[in-house]
């Protein structure tokens, strides 16, 4: 570790994801305080730490929701955000920041699907009007990825016919249905009731299982422990502690991860 | 303290007496009989209003009126929403040109604008590009193209607010969704945003659209013959001023009554997908 | 004598005008003050019968109804005495009126006889008797001998068609011959008359059906003063003597 | 692939350019420029404006035009709060007396309503309590009167529906919060529901006061001496229509001007305790 | 348990809250279908089941925010949205239900504390409006109550500026404002970060030792066990399973039982 202070080598050798101290402030408040770090590709990364500590800010500078105020961010060797031009970085235009999200998957906290569309229609939605896809194939793709989240019934209903980890699921198939390269997972089971977490983990769990690269903001320890191949512990804006799971999780070197995690295992 | 205190299934029930409400009712009832009955005896010659109902020069009135509600309120429409898409961009230019425009045009008296487009040759006698075409601003700005003007212009001041209300009521999860997916923002409102937001904003424009219908009758100053000019040019001649003015609110009464109902369709559409009120889940 | 016993008690009899008709009746720019020929008559008239007047200021919309609902006594404002208002109200007539062509000063070679309007587009006030005088003598003059029929425009009032004249969406217009006058003198070198008056008429304060009594009180007051000179000098500082009435006409028809 | 492309803090940065904004900002100063010259040139006599602008008939009618819109937006509100909790009441006398209400006041025209009023005589003669004392309505039913009640009572129908929309649009847990600390229902309104509804409502009621603001000239014609009314009267004696009616635009402007502002302050009061937009916590 | 089908034999031997056969259906869904048991005085009863079992129902028709279908709720002894009058059951009206109310108190899942209100007037709103006390004396007790939930430097923000935890432990001194005989707890900890439910669950902890009836709705299955009395399971609108924490949960006899636990664990 002391070799490599910036945390900048991932497990594989291939990084999809290039963090080099992220900054980010919301006004006079430092929110992000130089974040770095690697995701290889096909990785899943863990990211845990208390409430306001920055992760979903990270998450949200990486799909550039957000608009970073230092360092960099590189996802499949391109640079998030500009482009560069001899010795120059030129800011992006707003098409070509569209361009870039279009790898780059996110699953929300609150799900956020589109209630006026159904099921199906919430999945072909970018399919048909970004990718320009024709509608039938989007429409057979979104049926197979509905299979695949256990939810080839539900086809036709609204989001507000659905119970939360259902809708979780669909978010998680909208997403697929883009291709990413990357999927971000902001909390996707804390706003779900206890006995509904188990579903969108399972389909979680197959997804990396699958070889995507994700990194995961949660409070399942357990999950983070099972299926992570690193975990982030985050406090104050910055990465405390990452590595192995059974390491940071069982026994953690920083006293801020240690009471961190006794506080949520009581 | 026994357990027979809690046998109560032998009881029986009496439900809640509502003596208040057969006594409002009677009360309402009442007042508003009274009222026709005053009405009916009253120095009102309801044989002219029959006989005035459906003469052609109002039912023509009529016609222009809604013809004039419907197409002002589209170009209201039209430009409210580009001007609440203008006011909520972060090019300051856009974003103040529409502050501007809702600022004056929802001041200055709608009668006054319409007298403005109507008497624009006082200001510019000729329109057109120089060297190319030139007509005489008279023959372009006929009182039907200074009504709707005047009339849609207005209308697009006070529908940028109610559109601007719209876009903010959506949840900021929704933009954000729609750009994880890399929609360009002009497919964003179009797709996403707008659908949700018109639940917001249908019953607002259902009022404005209701205030429109009224409003043209302002119109008639510049010689657009609505149906208050229709009735106005009726009592002028044989002074039957209030029987015209109920002749007129007759007809408003049943236009207004259809739009409602139409609103409530359009309401009930854009309602899709949204969960009845109830529980707390 | 025939006053109705709430004018007899108070003394004072409510009189309706809508002040926007100069200059038989406005409110000065600057003061703000009633003025016109109908005020000046009116104190002449009011004066003679001993009574004070009440001036109410109305709206066309409110005339009618105003009498009925006993807001106002009568209507003195200019009114033109006509067929159809005869079924509402009774008349009590006082000056002559004629409907008047009148145009712009530029077009003063265009137009120099009232039939080189055939074809044209003229406006008037549309609540006045204006706008059906000019379909009738549209026909008789126009379309008779063989000419196009006039374009009629019912302007909100006479202000309106003077605003519509100086942008030429009217060639030309239609007042009363009693307001030409006036208008020449404030607003010179702005206008030409064409022609004659092209009607006869009266201007006539009017009545509710149910108060003969007050109708003919006035209608014998109105003869009074014109009995002894005081009508006569009204007509003159307005400059209308040519629109005096010689006696005084109940809708139409000398007192007996 | 090398970590040399990751090394990029020597490079320069180069924020987005936005040519369009300066563009823009041209295009819309130069249209204003061309419209103030064509304005200042054409046949529109400034120096009558600038006399007429402060004259005391015109300052009367301005300061009877901002009475009479306070006055009748008060009585709108009073009552639009009133029948918007009659509407969602579950007696339902209560409930289809006010959906009566809103239905017949949004659709019959102003102008009628005003001259109804002004004109209750030729349906009631006298009003009064039978036996103990009566006056001529003609006496009460001022011009003053008339257009309160007119103004005031149609203002009331809009003003429910847009009282109904806040009072839907505070959370149901807030309702059930102050049932659970046992409050009657008319204090779990005034203390609980409205204060957090009036976010909601007080946009919507700005837009409908300066609605009222220019809604007063209608009621010249029943006499009462608003500030177009003055104008028109002026304007009747010296034919400088345009003219004057830009001295009563200007007033208005300046009027609705102030409301604004005074509209903004009411919002920011009201949305003390909200956090502002931003984060997803 | 065979000689008290009903469940009816509370703990001690007062009961503060009796429901006999409540039955509460919305539309044709039959949501509660006979619900039966005792809260001693004094006692805290855990509720734990899956989502839609009807635990919100339940505690909701306690406190009248539903009216019941069938059966009767006493608290206190005294009937509960009815009046007995000879042998017949007047139903109560508007003003003497917000009596009831009042010594009942509730805490939601999502807190509901007003916000434009501050902290300190949260607390006072029911005790001035309500009760009549003293704006003096009531600002005393808030501040006290506030020093209690461990929040006295919070006397004067407003709810946006608090954690999701601090909110709900000003719910909390807000019902106790009230003096109520009875509180209704449910999910109050389900809408919190996993860090900030410590803090809540401590503050109920203090309440029941102090010796305050409780009915708590929670999945929070560690609580349950320490602090209830008893533990009842619903499911599907009826109470399958009622009696001592450490039975019900860790051995329980029904299958149903058995699955949700296991679920809930995983
Ligand atoms: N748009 C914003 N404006 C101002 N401050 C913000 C904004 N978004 C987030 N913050 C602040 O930034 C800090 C980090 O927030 P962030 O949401 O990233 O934390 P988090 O680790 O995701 O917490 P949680 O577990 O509660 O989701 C917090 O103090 C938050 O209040
Ligand atoms: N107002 C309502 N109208 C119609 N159905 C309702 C209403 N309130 C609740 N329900 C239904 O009643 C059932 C029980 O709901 P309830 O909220 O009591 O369950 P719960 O056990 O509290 O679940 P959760 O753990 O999700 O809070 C559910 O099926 C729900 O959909
Ligand atoms: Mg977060
Ligand atoms: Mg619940």
């Amino acid at each position: 570790m002391a070799s490599d202070p910036l945390h900048l080598h991932a497990v594989g050798d291939e990084p999809l994801v290039v963090a080099a101290d992220v900054r980010k402030r919301f006004g006079s408040v430092e929110v992000l305080k130089g974040i770095s770090l690697r995701v290889a590709k096909g990785e899943v990364l863990g990211v845990i730490g208390p409430s306001g500590s920055g992760k979903s800010t990270f998450l949200r500078c990486i799909n550039q929701l957000e608009r970073i105020d230092g360092g960099a961010i590189f996802v499949g060797g391109e640079l998030i955000g500009y482009r560069r031009v001899g010795d120059k970085l030129h800011e992006l235009d707003d098409g070509e920041i569209a361009r870039q999200r279009r790898s780059i998957g996110m699953v929300f906290q609150r799900f956020n699907l589109f209630p006026h569309l159904t099921v199906t229609q919430n999945i072909t939605e970018g399919p048909v009007q970004v990718l320009r896809e024709r509608p039938a194939e989007a429409r057979d793709h979104a049926h197979a990825l509905l299979e695949r989240v256990g939810l080839a019934d539900k086809r036709d209903a609204y989001p507000a016919e659905l119970s939360g980890g259902q809708q979780q699921r669909v978010a998680i198939a909208r997403t697929l249905a883009m291709r990413p390269k990357l999927i971000l997972f902001d909390e996707p089971t804390s706003a779900l009731d206890p006995e509904l977490v188990g579903e969108v983990l399972t389909v979680m769990r197959d997804l990396a299982a699958s070889g995507m690269t994700m990194i995961v903001v949660t409070h399942e320890l357990g999950f983070a422990r099972d299926v992570c191949q690193r975990v982030a512990f985050m406090d104050r804006g910055q990465v405390v502690e990452i590595g192995d799971p059974r390491q940071v999780l069982a026994k953690p070197t920083q006293k801020r991860t240690q009471d961190f995690i006794s506080m949520v295992r009581k | 303290m026994t357990d027979t205190v809690y046998e109560i299934s032998h009881l029986t029930l009496v439900p809640r007496r509502h003596p208040g409400r057969a006594v409002g009712a009677a009360v309402v009832l009442g007042l508003l009989a009274a009222l026709v009955y005053s009405f009916a005896v009253g120095q009102i010659e309801w044989s002219y209003v029959a006989e005035f109902l459906t003469v052609p020069v109002i039912l023509h009135g009529l016609g222009n009126t809604i013809l004039m509600a419907i197409l002002a309120m589209l170009l209201g429409l039209a430009l409210g929403v580009v001007f609440a898409v203008m006011r909520l961009s972060e090019n300051p230019v856009l974003k103040y040109t529409a502050i501007a425009y809702v600022w004056f045009f929802r001041a200055v008296p709608a009668l006054l604008q319409l007298l403005l487009w109507f008497n624009l040759a006082l200001i510019f006698p000729y329109i057109g590009l120089p060297g190319v075409f030139s007509v005489r601003t008279v023959e372009v700005m006929t009182p039907f193209v200074a009504a709707l003007l005047g009339l849609g212009i207005q209308q697009g001041a006070f529908t940028a607010e109610v559109v601007r209300a719209g876009l903010l009521s959506v949840d900021k999860g929704q933009y954000e969704a729609a750009q994880s997916i890399g929609m360009p923002r002009l497919q964003m409102l179009r797709r996403i945003i707008m659908p949700q937001a018109m639940r917001v904003i249908v019953p607002p424009v259902g009022n404005e659209f209701i205030g429109m219908v009224k409003l043209t009758s302002l119109a008639s100053v510049i010689q657009f013959t609505d149906i208050l000019h229709s009735a106005q040019n009726i009592y002028y001649a044989n002074s039957r001023v209030i029987e015209l003015l109920i002749v007129a609110a007759s007809w408003y009464l049943v236009t207004v009554t259809a739009l409602s109902l139409i609103q409530m369709r359009i309401e009930r559409y854009y309602a899709k997908g949204v969960r009845p009120v109830g529980g707390n889940a | 004598q025939g006053l109705p016993d709430n004018i007899k008690a108070s003394k004072t009899i409510t009189v309706a005008n809508v002040p926007n008709y100069p200059p038989m009746e406005f409110k000065d720019p600057k003061t703000a003050t009633l003025t016109g020929l109908d005020i000046d008559l009116g104190h002449a008239l009011f004066k003679k019968l001993g009574l004070e007047v009440k001036w109410q200021e109305i709206s066309f919309e409110q005339m009618v109804s105003g009498l009925t609902t006993g807001r106002v006594d009568m209507i003195l404002s200019g009114m033109t005495d006509t067929e159809a208002r005869r079924e509402t109200l009774d008349f009590v007539d006082y000056l002559t009126t004629g409907a008047q062509f009148y145009t712009t000063i530029d077009n003063k070679d265009a137009f120099k006889a009232m039939t080189d309007l055939c074809g044209k587009t003229v406006g008037a006030s549309r609540r006045t008797s204006f706008p059906g005088e000019m379909e009738k003598w549209s026909k008789a003059n126009c379309e008779a001998a063989g000419k196009p029929a006039l374009t009629i425009v019912g302007t909100e009032g006479s202000a309106d068609a003077r605003t519509q004249l100086r942008q030429k969406r009217l060639d030309a217009a239609v007042q009363g011959s009693e307001t030409l006058p006036y208008l020449l003198t404030l607003e010179p070198n702005a206008y030409v008359i064409i022609g004659q008056p092209f009607t006869q008429q009266h201007q006539g304060m009017a009545f509710a059906k149910t108060a003969p009594g007050l109708r003919d009180t006035v209608a014998k007051a109105l003869q009074d003063i014109i009995a002894d000179g005081t009508y006569k000098a009204v007509l003159a500082k307005w400059n209308l003597e040519a629109n005096g009435v010689t006696t005084a006409l109940v809708n139409g028809q000398p007192v007996k």
